[in-house]
Order: C-alpha cells, then structure tokens, then sequence
C-alpha cells in the first residue's frame, strides 16, 4: 500500500500528484472465497480488514449490490459516543470508541476522528434521572460521562438557549467529552484501502440473489448478479436490506426497516463547537469541518426502503433545532436525504452467530450504527474467524428475543409518568 | 406526506390523520400458554418486514378510528389497496407483484 | 445614472433609484434590480472569495444557480442572514449587504495563500496527512481547518421575523413561469381546471425576460407576455412569484416557499417573512427550463467571466452592460444571441469563440455583420487580470492538437457550455433518466408520479418548440384528470433556436497539472482533481462527487455537476451514463429554516396542555414541571421557601390533617357493554369478574413482552361499565392499545371504549381530615368507612356538582378522589378549598406527591419501572390473576429469563449515614472491585421523608426480594454509601391510616 | 348566525367559542344502528360525515359504529332514560362528553383559508351540512361546515388554547395582507 504522510502528499504535490495509486482495485469475484461479506459499508468492509489483520483471513470478498460506502455509511449525521447504559452496550461502544481513537493511524487514512464532545439535554425531571442513571452506570463501566448544569451547558455550547420560559426548558444536560463525529466516507475508503491492500476483493454493483445452503443446512455461498460464489462462512452486514437477505437463508429476522432523515445547512464559520443531541424535542445537531450545520431527524412512522420520507418529520426536526438554537432560524437547509435503517424490537443490535453454519449476521443497529462501525468490525471479524461469540458481542444474540434477555436501551429511557 | 385510502371513510386522506400500526394478518394466538417460546417470540417479534408489497395495519387515528389492513410497496410507498380488518388478505396479482 | 446601466433598456425603472451599501461603501441601483445587477450597473464584478483557495470572484450566473457572488444581508438586529446570492437578492431601500470569506478585506484577502499552496490542496489531501503526531490532531490540524471552514457568518441573535405555511389543493400545479410553463398553465386552464402557476423569480416570463426581440403571434415577447398573464389572470389561474417549489413529495406533494418581504422596503406589520406552501395537486407539470454550463479552462473563474445567457439577462432585463469590451466563448449557439443584443444594445464584443469546428451560417453573417471576430475551431487555454479579468489566450485547434496561441483583451467573457435541463424536482420523486448522446444531455425517462414534463426541461430550444411542447404538457394534464379543451398555437418569429455539446475541460497546450480550471467553482474542485480522484479508485460518481467535493456547494451542482461528470467519464473511458449521475436532494435552492419552523417556535413550538386548575395554581405561585404534553404544579413554594422546604411542608401538613393535589392530567377511559368486565380480564392482569359494582381496584397492565405498561385504579360504575384510570404520559398509548386489541384481535366482544380524560376534573384530599373537608359538601352518600370503605366508587354530588366520587390512597393517608365536569373543576376546588380552611388544607404539586407514594412503596410507572420490568419484578405478583387461563402479556412471563430469580427486584433502601442517595445512582454488593464495577442494579426513586425523619429510597436490584435485611454499597465520586435492603412500604406498613 | 353584521374588513375571519351544551358520545354496532335509532327516536346517518338533525338534536356520524350527538340540555335526561332503557334488547354506549370538547366558531371570507393553515384535508370539498374529523396543526378537531364560510371546530378542552394561539397568528398574518 502507497503511504500517506505530509511528506508524500509534498512529494506528490511537486509531482503534479500524477503519481497517487488507486486507493482500492475493482475487484471481479472468483470462484470461491474463505468468507464473504455481504455489504461493503463501514461495517463490512472493517470486518474484512481486521479478518486480514488480526486473524490471517485475506482470502476475503465484500460484495455490494451499489457502491462502497453508498449506504448508511455515507448517510448518517456522523455522532460517535459510547455512553450507553446497559453493560453489554457501553462495553460494545467503548470498544468502538478505543478503535476509533486510533484508526486513522491504523488505517493510514485520517477518518477525521473529532473529539469535540456529545452533549444530550435534559428538558424534564424524567430526563434528569434518566440522565444521571447513566451517568452513574458509565463512572462505574469507566465510561466518561458527567453532569452539566444548564449554565455549564450554554458555556459549553453558546448557542443553546436556557431560558426558561422555553417550552422544554434545558435543565441541565450530560456530557462526554471522548465522543464527537468522525469523516463518514472516510471511513469505508480507508477500511477499503486497507483490507485492499491485504488482499481482500471488494465487489462492487453485484447484488446478492441469495444465499445458498448445503444439503446439510450449512452455507456454501452467495448467488450473485456476477455468478455464483463459494464461500463456506458468509458474513451479512447489510443494514436496511438484512432481512431480505437473511430471508434468502431461510432465517427469519426481528427486524423492521425504517426511513430516517437527515440535512445540512449551508456552510458558514465555526459556531457550533460541539455535538448535542435532544431526545425529548428530537433534535440532534454538530458543525461539520466545511462549516454546514449536520442535523439528524427521526424516523417516518411506516416501514420502507424508498430512501424517501416526508415533509412534515422534517418541518418538525427544524422547529426543533430552531426552538433549542433560535439563531439558526434565517440559517438555510441545503439539502436532507434518507437512508434505511433496521431496528430490533429493543433498538439494540444482533451481532454474531445464526441458527444457521458459517452465516453470521450484523444488523439492527437502528439509528446508531456508525459510532460502533470499528467494535462490530472487530467483534465480527473474530466470531466469523473462531466460530464463537466475542466476550463483548456475545450478549448481542438472536436467541435472546426468545429468552426475553433484551438490552433495551429504549424501554430504560421510558416515557415520563 | 403519503395519501391514504380510509375503507371505512372510503376516502383518500393525509397521511397525518393515520398512524401505522406494523405488520398485518400476525393473529394473536389463541392459545398462547400451549407455544413453545420460539413460537412465541415469532409471534411477538419475527416480521417479514418485505422489500416490495408489504401487508401492514394503519389506523385512522384522527378520523374514523379504525384500524384497517393495506398493501403498500415499500419500495416506491405505492398503495395497492387497503382494506377493512374483516376482509381476507387480497391475492396479489403477478402485475403489482411486479411493481 | 451608473455607468454601465444603458437608459431605456430593462425592466428596471429608472425613476425610481434605490440606495443600498456593499461592504460599507453606498451604491445607487434602481426599482427592480438584484444586488448582482446592481453592482455590475456600477462596474463592480467582484463579489466574493472561492471556498478554499480566497481566489476572487464575480458573479457567473443571474439566478438561483449563483455559486460565486454570495453575500452577507442584514435589515436590523436580529435580521441578518449568511451566504445570500446576490443574484437572487432584489434591491430594498437600505439593503445592507458584505461580502464573505476575506481577510481584511475583499480587495486584498490574506487567506489566498491558499492558492499558491493549491498543489498541496489536492482533493482528498486531508485524508493522506494530519497524522503524524496523533495528538496534533485535536490540538492543532482540526482547529486549524475548522476555522477555514464556512463561508458566511452564522447569524448571532433570535430571529425577530415570523413564519407562516399553508396546504393547498389545486387540480393542476405549474412549477416555471417561463414560456412552456405559461402555455401549460392556460391550456390547463381552458378547461376549467383549478390551476396554480408558480416561478422562483419576482415576475413570471423565465427566458422571455431576456429575449424582447423574439415576436409571438405578431406581438413583441413582453407585450405578448402581459397579454397572457392577464388571461390567466381572467381565468381564475393562481399565480405565485418568488415562489420556489423546493421539494417533490410523495403523492405529488409538492413544499413552496414563498418569500414575503425580503425584497420590499418596509414590510407591513405582522407580515410574515416567508410562507412554507404544502400543495397536493392531482397532475404536477414541470416547466423549470434549462441552466446554462460554465466551460471548463484555466482561468475561467475571473471576476469579469459569466455565463452569456446571464449576460444576456443583465442587458435585457436590468439594462447592464456587464463590460464596454467582450470576449465570448462556447459550443453553443445561444451565446451568440447574447453576443448580439450586445453589439445591438452599443457594446463591443471583441471575438466569439467557438470550439466547433462548424457554425451555422446565419450565425456566422449576423456576426459578421456585427464585426464580431469569429474564431471556429478554437479554445481558451488561459485569461489575464488579477480582480477583473484583462485578456483571453486563444488557440487554435486541429485535429486535437493545439496550436500556438494569443492574446486578445477583453473586460468581460461571456460562456456558454451548453445547457442541463432542470430534472431536479422530477429525481425527487425517483424518476428515471436517460442520457441523450445527440444533445449530451440527461432527459426524463421513467415516471412515478402524476407529472408532465415541458419545454427546456425536456431538451426543447427555441420558442416555438418550447410553446407548443407546454401546450401538450396542460393537455396531458387535464386529460388525466377527466377534464379537456381546445389546444391552442402560438407563431414565433425571430424564433431563437440553437443546438451545442457539452464539454470535458478544454484542450490546452500547457500542462494540464498546472491548469486552475474550475468545475465547482464555490469549493474551488477543478478539472485535475476529479482527474486524479479517478486515479485513485474513485469510480462512481458518487465517491468522484464526495472524494472531491464537487457539486456540494451551495449551488448542489446546478453549475458543476454535468461538467464534472464529463471530466469523470473521460477521464475513465466510459460513457457518462455508466459514471451515473449523482441525485439530486431537495430543497431545489437553499430554504430558511424559519420556513420549515412555520408556526412552530416559542410557546406554539409543540402544544401545551392545562387543567382546569391550572389558572389557579398559576395565580398561587405555582411551580410547574413538563410531564408529556401536560403542564403540572410541581409544588407550591411559599415566600422564601426553596423547594425542599416546600414540599417537606406540604408532606407534613398532608399527613397531618389534609392536602389537595390536581389529579386531573390522569387519563380516564370509559370501557362500557356487555363484555366490558370479559375485555377488562384480557388486557389487565388482575381478575375483574368478581369486582362488585360500587367497588375500584389497582389494575396493572403488561405489554405482550410481559413487561409492565401502564397502570391505575379501576371502578366498576355499573356491571357493564368500567371507569379506567391510566398514567398522564400512557393515557393516548393505553387507548390506542386497548382499541387495537378490540377492533382487530376480539371484534367479537360488545365493548366500545370512550376516551374521558377531559370530561373530568380530578381532585385528590389526602390526609386524616380528608373526610372532614369533604363530608358537608357530599350529597347523596353515606361516606362513613363502613358505608364507604376504602376502594369504593360511587356517582353523587358534591359542592351541589355531578361527581364521581373515589375513595382511594396514593400516599397512604384516608384519600378520595373527585371527579366533576371539566368546567365544574375550579368551582369544586375552590369549595374544597373554603371547606378546609379549618383544617389548614394544604395545596400540594407531583413532586409531594412523588415523596408521599415513596413512603409507601407505591411504583409510578416510568420511574420505579423502566419497560423491562414484570409485575413479579416490582412485588406486584399479588395483583396477577392467578386463575386467568391469559391475558396480556401473560406468555411472556414464564420465558426463561422472565422467571430467572436473579432479575433486578424492586426493594427499599435506607442509608446507614441517614445521607440521600442520588436517584439512578448504581448499587454493588461487592464495593472492592475494579472499574468496570459488576453492578447489582440502581436507585430508582429517593426522597428526604418528613414522615421517617429521614431520607429514604427504592431501588431495582438483582435478587433483591431475596436479599431484605443485607447491605449493598453505593460508589459515589466522593466514596461509598453503605444502604441496607428493606421492604418498600417505609410508612404504616400494616395501612392503618387508610382505614380512618 | 353572527357572521353577518360582523365587519371582516377589520379582521379577515371572526373566532368565537360556543357555549357549553351536552354532547354525547353513542356507540352502537352497525347492524343495530337501525333498532338503536328508533327506540332512541333519531336519525342516526350512516355514513360517516353525514349529519342530521332532529327537532333541535344534531347528530353525526364518526365512524362505522360511533356518533356523535349535541342534544339541548332539556332533552338530555330523556335521551339517557331512552338509552336505559334500550340497553338491553340493543347493547350500546352513551357516554357524556359535554365538557370533553369545547367549540370554536370560525366564520367569515377567510375562514377556509385560516383553517388551511393548519388543517390538511381539501375542506373547500367538504359539503355545506357534512362534518369531518381531522386534525388542525397537532390537535384532533371535528369541523363542521355550517356554510360557504361558516366552520364549526370541536376541540379537546386542553388543546384549545395552542389551537387558538395557532389561529391567532394566522389572523395577524392575513390582516398584513401578505
């Protein structure tokens, strides 16, 4: 792999760059593969780089039915933060959050890995004591969170309004200073370069018709739009579209495919020095590094996969921001997409092993998934390479929407009396 | 904003008077104590969630009230009727399969 | 009169002349004009500083589409707003305008170091470097390139304007008031449809606003243009100007945003700013025409360099001469036009240069007899000029060699890459396109929405064409709905037709690493970087658009995108269409968030609920807390009190003779019929047949996943009526639950449900003189404990008022709660009120009655459960009906790890210190442990108790039923809290104050 | 109606809240609309949106099996000893409502156009005499059209003064005449 240093890009630089190699080849699929991933966005493609890394595994494909990163990966509105409650989530997100310190050295790609801290706000007395649960519960994991009064909020971020005459007025809010945002596209081009660069096929445009099982029930490959491919061990990661997927194995999903909105506005000069987030009015904003205000929306009520989605959530998501932040209101929105993103019936991601041998599945991460795209890779990588859960994945089961053990993370941010 | 057929207003409405209401044709069992708990979670959590026509429920919350079953494309949110509860599930011809 | 404004030309009215400042200095434009059109009247091109390299820019374009000539607006505090296209912008009395993105000043910007460092700026440098030291990064590098970020300033004080929107529902909407949009819409019209015709500009007319020379149906283009406007005026056709549709919605939903005021001198009072249109139309006609494409050469971003069609428009419309001198190049025909009305208006236009080896004749004459040098065969490999550009370079071309070149000079250079038909709104909804290899142009191809395309957006040029192809368009339209009419024609002469390609960059005989030609010209990406994004694996447009930024400014590629995607293919080797084209997003042009806030802001931002009691505890100091949609009092500080003491006073004076507390934010649902009492068995877990009229029950309700809901107590009015109390946040949800079950699982069942939270009024008296307090107002019932024990209901009248009377308890004391007509609500309390003055009647808000309900252990749902707790979790087993073959949620509790006896159990808490715990503090049995600490579970209420004289507290934790009696450990920041388990029923644990 | 002598050139539509009177909420099966109907002495429509009137009680139709009925104050007593009596031949329930709604009056040249501001159906189709449920910016309202510009709006009681507060604003904005 061509490195990237300062002095590179000088050399390059001199050299009217004419000299910069691809940063990942167009791979056509062979025959057969030691594993393949069906999904090449952030997720896949970190799992077969950390397959070729940590465990050897290079004999790898990452098919994708569009292009790389096109999905969710290059989508979402980019918050990274691990201050979950439950156990199994705040290790799962800490992972991730160690990872993500670290990648772009890692990767040699600079995924713009930005520190600013997520501030969520507390608008009610339930919100309050939600809040300090998990501040509570993250000292104890060793996970940074803490308290902030609404005045130490507005410090922190000077455009929140603390009156309180607001209809929701800020009470106060919770503050991890390790969480922040990251360059979304950045981090699939570097996990594509970099499991490139040992050995792995990233296919591109070959939608996957269907997952093909053996007489014995175990998986023997992928049909594709480019032909069959033998894989003894088939990984899917492929967010909105898993259970369609999954179906095609026979294994039926807990799961629900939503659209989700997002948007920017036009750019201007930094304002806006942190992330927060507010789940009681909806809104969930940060500044990118090119000045656009990055603002997430809800979900629509209906599932679907038109990466569409209407006025009126938008219209809501705005008021919302403008009610916490009125000096955005003669800011303008320069444009809002829509993604797809599967949900659990606990809003908590499965990640591991299935009913079926040699297919695994990473799904359900909901609104949430970017923030733990290096701890799923990672955790992923090693249960397809041992066959056996990771310590932090392994509460992530299928089975435990049988047995009832659900990590709601939702339910224990339950509505106020 | 989709535009939503009531059956039971028979009348094409916005979407804002309508809630969704998840998969349709998913009968509570009668008998739920006699389900193993594969079965029962079927029941409560297993959903086909299709990329295409989709059976699902709505309710027309701000209206008439009443829940009522649809078949929408989820892939353009096309509806390709609607239909009272106490209706069966419309067979889907080959041609809005094809949608 | 300016410079180089030409009398008696344009739209503009000259005698009416309108004073406005751009970075500080007063310049003089008239009625009519746009801030661009004004500055170029007084031979200002330089507007703005380019994104990343601070190179100086003029305005390229004289519409929406401007990415260069952005500017900062303000009228007054509060009223400024960032990155306004000067384009766009009409002049207002005062206007107060600045440039952005320099450093100290536009002139003379430090910030265009930038551009001698430009080699170092190749796309996607940042992700090869700022590596290296790793804590650089959020020290130094990040901070350093966010503040280089943006363009304008944000705005810095609360927006003092309002907003307004509105739905409307019209048979036919027209989106372009240009030529094919005007046919449509009075075709449309003809039969009598309801038509609303919109355009993004002042004054409807699109193109014919710059082509006063063509004559339709024997008239000049703006005599003809009136005429029209007024039939479609006559027949009743809406029309809406600076009016932009934004977004194309599903079921031709199409988003307006209509602007208001931002261009009049003195907006009238209470005039909203902008208004957010929601139209539903049944056919939807796309008339947006055609935008105009820079060429792509070295240097082509000088002030001084704009499209010719803008030209064009400046001459004819606002009558500016954007030059004395014009250099022109294109591979179109349309600019030729432009070059003419200059020649024919007194400019000069020094050469036109084409890069087609062939022109059609008759353009070649007209020049000609222009004297207008005409160079065929030709390109442009570099201009001269610093701030304004001075000179062209031109070189011949030969079979694909460039020949030498030479310099002509010039003060202006006017482009013409061809033109995209607009499809924005049309890729909103999913259409398909299909690339044209004869025009090189993108065309519609397959709908999914009720929608016609006409005119330019369909690749038509010239008028004729463009006239008749609208008429077509609102004959489709009507026809589909069920409606016609007498197609009409219309004679063109002078007709503008034209044919050209679109373009890769232009052939140069320098290096082509070295060429500054910009394709997005705002971010600064020029023809090299989407080259070397091809280089370096970037095969879809997409990651070409993302890696390099192109076409993400705030033009959203409207000037970028084709010529990009030109440069992409080439560079590739595939046809455009293989490379894809990138969607487009809405909204169409950058919309005010204020529009999409509408109504919503301050106290309307969401609705909020009162209780008929409200005015009162408002009018007694009240603090108020948020709880779902409601407001409720949170307690009731007396002068001088903090909160603590408040409520530790209004505990006391409860428990000691009596308190009344709004209850009247609980929801009430009436369940009523013959098989009330059987649906009440399914949905609630307690059993209800044996449930006496006359008598109330606690009723605990599960979700199917065994976990608990909602709760509340339940009277039995009647045997076939049931009188249901939920939570305040779960009244809608217990509704909304109870009529899915009913309508779609049990539809057998004679059960109707009516919602009567609001019917009543509810009032609580709590405390050992309850009684006394309510007895002299009672008629009608006997409230003696033997006639009216605890857990009874009864119909009666109170304060000579209908009511629903329960005797119940949420804090343990003698209780009853009273429900009367909503309206009767401030009448009774204010008897109860006068009743209990003897007794020191005590007001008190949730926060008391949070801490009276703790005393005895009684759960609020939400708070001391957390959707992942059973009835067995919380001690509620005994409200289980063990008998009950099902009900809700019955399954889910013997799954195994529902019935697994380490599950987290709800059990109280006192402190050895006698210190308050933190409600959510985390509780641990072994306290010398490491972090990560294993926990046992968490504080879920706490509360300093008056009664107990001491704090006390509930909490979930694992096993913890089996645990009463042990010491679990609390590690707080400032050490660890020892607390010992305990049962939650703190106060008069065996109820005999409930009895009194 | 008091929309007449009302001078609109001063504001562009007039709001006034109706007085309180009793409203009831019926709910019946279909198949027993009919019996139900002739024991109670009304007319119960059909179709949902549909109303009638019978000597002073307004009845509408809100959904397959719900109706709604404002009855003047003297003939509520009777209609509920009707209902009584008619229960249990034909099961049904009346339920009180009366101080669940209060009711707003929307009437003058731009009553369309300020209940457009909020409210999404077409109401310039709803016909003169025809009510509907829908929702007005974020609250449940029933509309019934009086005539060409003469709405009813029924709302809950707790949601009336942000429906107000909406209205209000619509107000100022059309008297700017923008």
């Amino acid at each position: 792999m061509q490195r990237f240093s300062a002095m590179s890009l000088l050399k390059n630089a001199l050299t009217g760059h004419k000299n910069w190699r691809e940063q990942w080849p167009d791979s056509q699929p062979k025959a057969e593969y030691d594993v393949v991933i069906v999904g090449a966005g952030g997720h896949g493609l970190g799992a077969a780089y950390y397959l070729a890394k940590e465990h050897g595994i290079t004999n790898v494909a990452v098919i994708d039915k569009g292009w790389l990163g096109g999905g969710n990966t290059g989508r979402n509105t980019t918050i990274i933060r691990s201050n979950y409650l439950y156990d199994e989530s705040a290790r799962l997100y800490d992972h991730a959050l160690d990872l993500w310190e670290n990648l772009s050295q890692d990767l040699n790609y600079n995924v713009m890995y930005s520190k600013r801290g997520v501030m969520m706000l507390a608008h009610n007395v339930h919100d309050v004591q939600s809040f300090q649960r998990h501040i509570h519960a993250n000292r104890l994991n060793g996970v940074d969170n803490r308290w902030l009064t609404k005045e130490e909020a507005k410090a922190f971020c000077p455009p929140l309004n603390i009156s309180p005459d607001a209809r929701y007025p800020v009470m106060g809010a919770a503050l991890q200073m390790r969480a922040g945002t990251a360059r979304h596209d950045a981090v699939a081009w570097g996990y594509a370069r970099a499991a490139a660069a040992r050995g792995v096929d990233i296919i591109q445009n070959c939608p996957v018709i269907a997952i093909r099982r053996g007489a014995d029930g175990a998986v023997e490959g992928v049909d594709t739009a480019k032909g069959f491919i033998r894989a003894k061990k088939v990984a899917v990661s492929a967010a909105g579209n898993t259970s369609v997927v999954m179906d095609s194995a026979g294994v039926r999903m807990p799961l629900e495919s939503y659209p989700l909105q997002a948007l920017v506005s036009e750019p201007v000069k930094p304002i806006f020095p942190c992330v927060v987030m507010s789940n009681t009015v909806h809104a969930y904003i940060s500044q990118s590094d090119k000045g656009e205000l990055v603002i997430g929306s809800g979900t629509d009520q209906y599932t679907s996969y038109s990466q569409r989605g209407g006025l009126p959530l938008i219209e809501h998501t705005v008021a919302a921001i403008c009610e916490v932040f009125p000096i955005f209101n003669r800011m303008r929105m320069l444009r809002k997409w829509g993604g797809i993103v599967d949900v659990t019936p606990d809003r908590s991601a499965i990640l591991g092993k299935t009913p079926v041998k040699g297919l695994y599945v990473n799904c359900g991460w909901g609104t949430g998934g970017f923030k733990a795209t290096p701890g799923a890779a990672h955790t992923l990588a090693w249960t397809v390479a041992r066959d056996e859960p990771h310590p932090i994945n392994a509460p992530f089961t299928l089975e435990r929407f049988t047995t009832g053990r659900l990590i709601d993370e939702a339910a224990a941010a339950a509505v106020a009396h | 904003m989709l535009l939503i057929h009531c059956p039971y207003c028979d009348e094409t409405l916005p979407e804002v008077e309508f809630a969704y209401a998840g998969e349709a044709h998913i009968a509570r069992p009668a008998d739920p104590s006699a389900l193993t708990d594969e079965e029962w979670r079927d029941y409560l959590f297993i959903r086909t969630n299709a990329r295409g026509p989709h059976y699902e429920r709505w309710r027309h919350v701000h209206g008439c009230g009443r829940f009522f079953n649809a078949l929408r494309d989820t892939v353009t949110d096309r509806f390709v009727t609607t239909y009272r509860i106490d209706e069966p599930r419309p067979v889907l011809t080959p041609l809005e399969a094809a949608e | 009169m300016s410079r180089y404004r030409i009398p008696g030309m344009g739209r503009v009215d000259p005698a009416a002349p309108v004073s406005f400042t751009f970075d500080g200095r007063r310049y003089t434009g008239l009625r009519g004009d746009t801030v661009a059109s004004a500055l170029l009247a007084n031979g200002v091109h330089l507007m703005g500083r380019s994104f990343k390299y601070h190179r100086p820019r003029g305005p390229i374009s004289a519409g929406s589409e401007e990415p260069n000539a952005l500017i900062g607006t303000s009228r007054g505090p509060g009223r400024f707003e960032p990155n306004t296209r000067a384009t766009v912008q009409e002049l207002r009395q005062g206007l107060v305008t600045e440039s952005q993105n320099k450093w100290p000043r536009l002139s003379f910007d430090i910030g265009a170091v930038n551009d001698r460092a430009y080699m170092l700026f190749s796309a996607g440098f940042y992700y090869k470097t700022f590596m290296w030291p790793r804590s650089f990064w959020d020290k130094v590098y990040e901070p350093f390139i966010r503040a280089a970020a943006g363009l304008g300033k944000s705005p810095t004080e609360a927006d003092p304007d309002t907003y307004a929107s509105r739905y409307l529902h019209t048979d036919v909407l027209v989106v372009g008031g240009g030529a094919a949009g005007i046919a449509a819409a009075l075709a449309a019209a003809q039969s009598g449809a309801k038509v609303t015709l919109v355009d993004e500009n002042p004054e409807m007319g699109g193109a014919l606003l710059s082509d006063p020379s063509v004559r339709i149906d024997g008239r000049g283009s703006w005599a003809w243009l009136a005429d029209q406007l007024s039939q479609l005026r006559a027949a009743g056709v809406t029309l809406m100007t600076r009016t932009t549709a934004i977004g194309y919605y599903h079921q031709n939903m199409v988003g307006l945003v209509e602007r208001l005021t931002d261009h009049l001198d003195q907006p009238p009072q209470d005039a909203p700013r902008e208004r957010m249109w929601r139209v539903r139309a049944r056919q939807v006609i796309l008339a947006q025409g055609a935008l105009e494409k820079p060429l792509v050469f070295d240097g082509n971003d000088r002030p001084g360099v704009m499209l010719a069609g803008a030209a064009q428009t400046y001459l004819n419309r606002y009558g500016v001469k954007v030059g004395d001198n014009a250099a022109v190049v294109t591979c179109h025909d349309s600019a030729y036009y432009a070059a003419f009305d200059l020649v024919d208006a007194g400019g000069r236009v020094a050469v036109i240069v084409d890069t087609r080896d062939q022109v059609r004749p008759d353009l070649a004459d007209a020049a000609r007899s222009r004297d207008i040098q005409l160079l065929t065969g030709h390109t442009v490999t570099a201009t001269g000029g610093r701030l304004r550009i001075s000179s062209i370079r031109v070189n011949p071309v030969r079979n694909g060699r460039v020949g030498s070149g030479r310099r002509i000079s010039c003060d202006a250079l006017l482009v013409s890459g061809g033109w995209t038909p607009s499809l924005h709104l049309f890729s909103h909804t999913k259409g398909s396109l299909t690339w044209d290899a004869d025009s090189q142009t993108f065309l519609p191809r397959h709908k999914t929405e009720a929608c016609q395309i006409a005119g330019a957006g369909r690749g038509l040029w010239g008028y004729a064409e463009v006239l008749a192809d609208g008429v077509t368009a609102g004959m489709a339209a009507i026809t589909e709905i069920g409606r016609s009419a007498v197609a009409t024609s219309a004679r063109v002469e002078g007709d503008r037709p034209g044919t050209g390609s679109s373009q890769k960059e232009l052939p140069t005989d320098r290096s082509a690493g070295k060429a500054r030609a910009f394709v997005d010209y705002q971010n600064d990406v020029t023809a090299k970087d989407i080259r070397l994004a091809v280089r370096e694996g970037m095969r879809s447009i997409e990651h070409v658009k993302r890696y390099t930024t192109n076409g993400m400014a705030t033009d959203q590629g409207k000037m970028s995108n084709i010529n990009g995607l030109m440069i992409a293919a080439d560079a590739l080797g595939k046809e455009p269409p293989q490379v894809g084209l990138t969607t487009f997003r809405p909204p169409y042009t950058p919309t005010s968030f204020g529009a999409f806030a509408g109504y919503h802001r301050g106290a309307t931002f969401e609705l909020t609920r009162k209780t008929p009691i409200d005015p009162w505890a408002e009018a007694h100091g009240a603090v108020f807390e948020p709880v779902s949609l409601w407001r409720r009092a949170w307690y009731f500080p007396r002068p001088g009190e903090d909160m603590h003491q408040a409520v530790a006073r209004e505990c006391r004076a409860t428990r000691a003779s009596v308190g009344i507390f709004d209850a009247s934010t609980l929801g009430k649902i009436e369940v009523a019929g013959p098989d009330a009492v059987e649906f009440m068995n399914r949905m609630y877990t307690n059993p209800w047949t044996k449930l006496p009229p006359g008598r109330c029950r606690y009723g605990l309700l599960l979700g199917e996943d065994g976990f608990i809901r909602d709760d509340g107590v339940i009277g039995r009015m009647s045997p076939d009526l049931f009188h249901v109390t939920t939570t305040t946040g779960g009244a809608a949800r217990v509704l909304n639950m109870m009529e899915d079950y009913l309508q779609t699982e049990w539809p057998d069942l004679n059960v109707w449900l009516t919602s009567t939270t609001e019917q009543w009024a509810t009032i609580a008296l709590n405390g050992p003189n309850a009684r006394k307090v309510l007895e002299p107002l009672v008629e009608g019932l006997d409230l003696s404990d033997a006639a009216f024990p605890h857990m009874s209901v009864a119909e009666c009248s109170v304060a000579g008022l209908p009511a629903r009377l329960f005797r119940l308890s949420f804090t343990g004391e003698l209780g009853f709660e009273i429900n009367v007509p909503a309206r009767h609500g401030l009448t009774l309390w204010n008897a109860l009120m006068e009743s209990g003055k003897a007794y020191d009647i005590c007001p008190y808000g949730t926060e008391t009655m949070h801490v009276l309900r703790a005393e005895k252990g009684y759960i609020i749902v939400g708070q001391d459960t957390d959707g992942t707790v059973t009835p067995q979790d919380a001690g509620l087993g005994w409200a289980i009906g063990k008998a009950k073959a099902d009900f809700v949620g019955k399954r889910s509790l013997s799954r195994p790890d529902i019935v697994d006896p380490n599950r987290k159990q709800l059990v109280g808490l006192l402190t050895e210190d006698g210190s308050r715990l933190e409600e959510g503090a985390q509780i641990v049995l072994d306290p010398n442990q490491d972090v990560p600490m294993k926990m046992a579970g968490h504080v879920t209420s706490s509360y300093a108790s008056d009664a107990l004289g001491r704090p006390i507290a509930m909490a979930v934790i694992t096993g913890g039923h089996g645990r009463m009696g042990e010491t679990v450990h609390i590690p707080m920041p400032q050490g660890t809290i020892r607390a010992q388990i305990t049962s939650t029923n703190f106060y008069d644990p065996d109820g005999e104050r409930l009895k009194a | 109606m008091t929309t007449h002598d009302h001078d609109f050139t001063a504001a562009p539509f007039l709001i006034e809240e109706r007085p309180w009177s009793p409203r009831l909420s019926l709910r019946v099966r279909p198949q027993h609309r009919e019996t139900l109907a002739r024991s109670l002495g009304l007319d119960l429509p059909s179709r949902i949106g549909h109303r009638s009137v019978t000597d002073k009680t307004e009845l509408l139709c809100l959904g397959p099996d719900e109706w709604l009925i404002l009855v003047p104050a003297q003939g509520r007593d009777d209609l509920m000893a009707a209902s009584a009596e008619a229960y249990a031949a034909t099961p049904h329930s009346l339920c009180e409502i009366s101080d669940r709604d209060i009711t707003l009056r929307l009437s003058g040249p731009q009553a369309l156009t300020a209940l457009a501001a909020g409210c999404p159906r077409d109401l310039g189709s709803l016909p003169i005499g025809n009510a509907a449920r829908t929702v007005f910016d974020s609250a449940t309202v029933i509309l019934w059209r009086d005539g060409q510009d003469s709405f009813r709006m029924d709302v809950w009681r707790s949601f009336l003064p942000h429906v107000r507060a909406i209205l209000h604003k619509v107000k100022a904005e059309l008297s700017s005449g923008l």
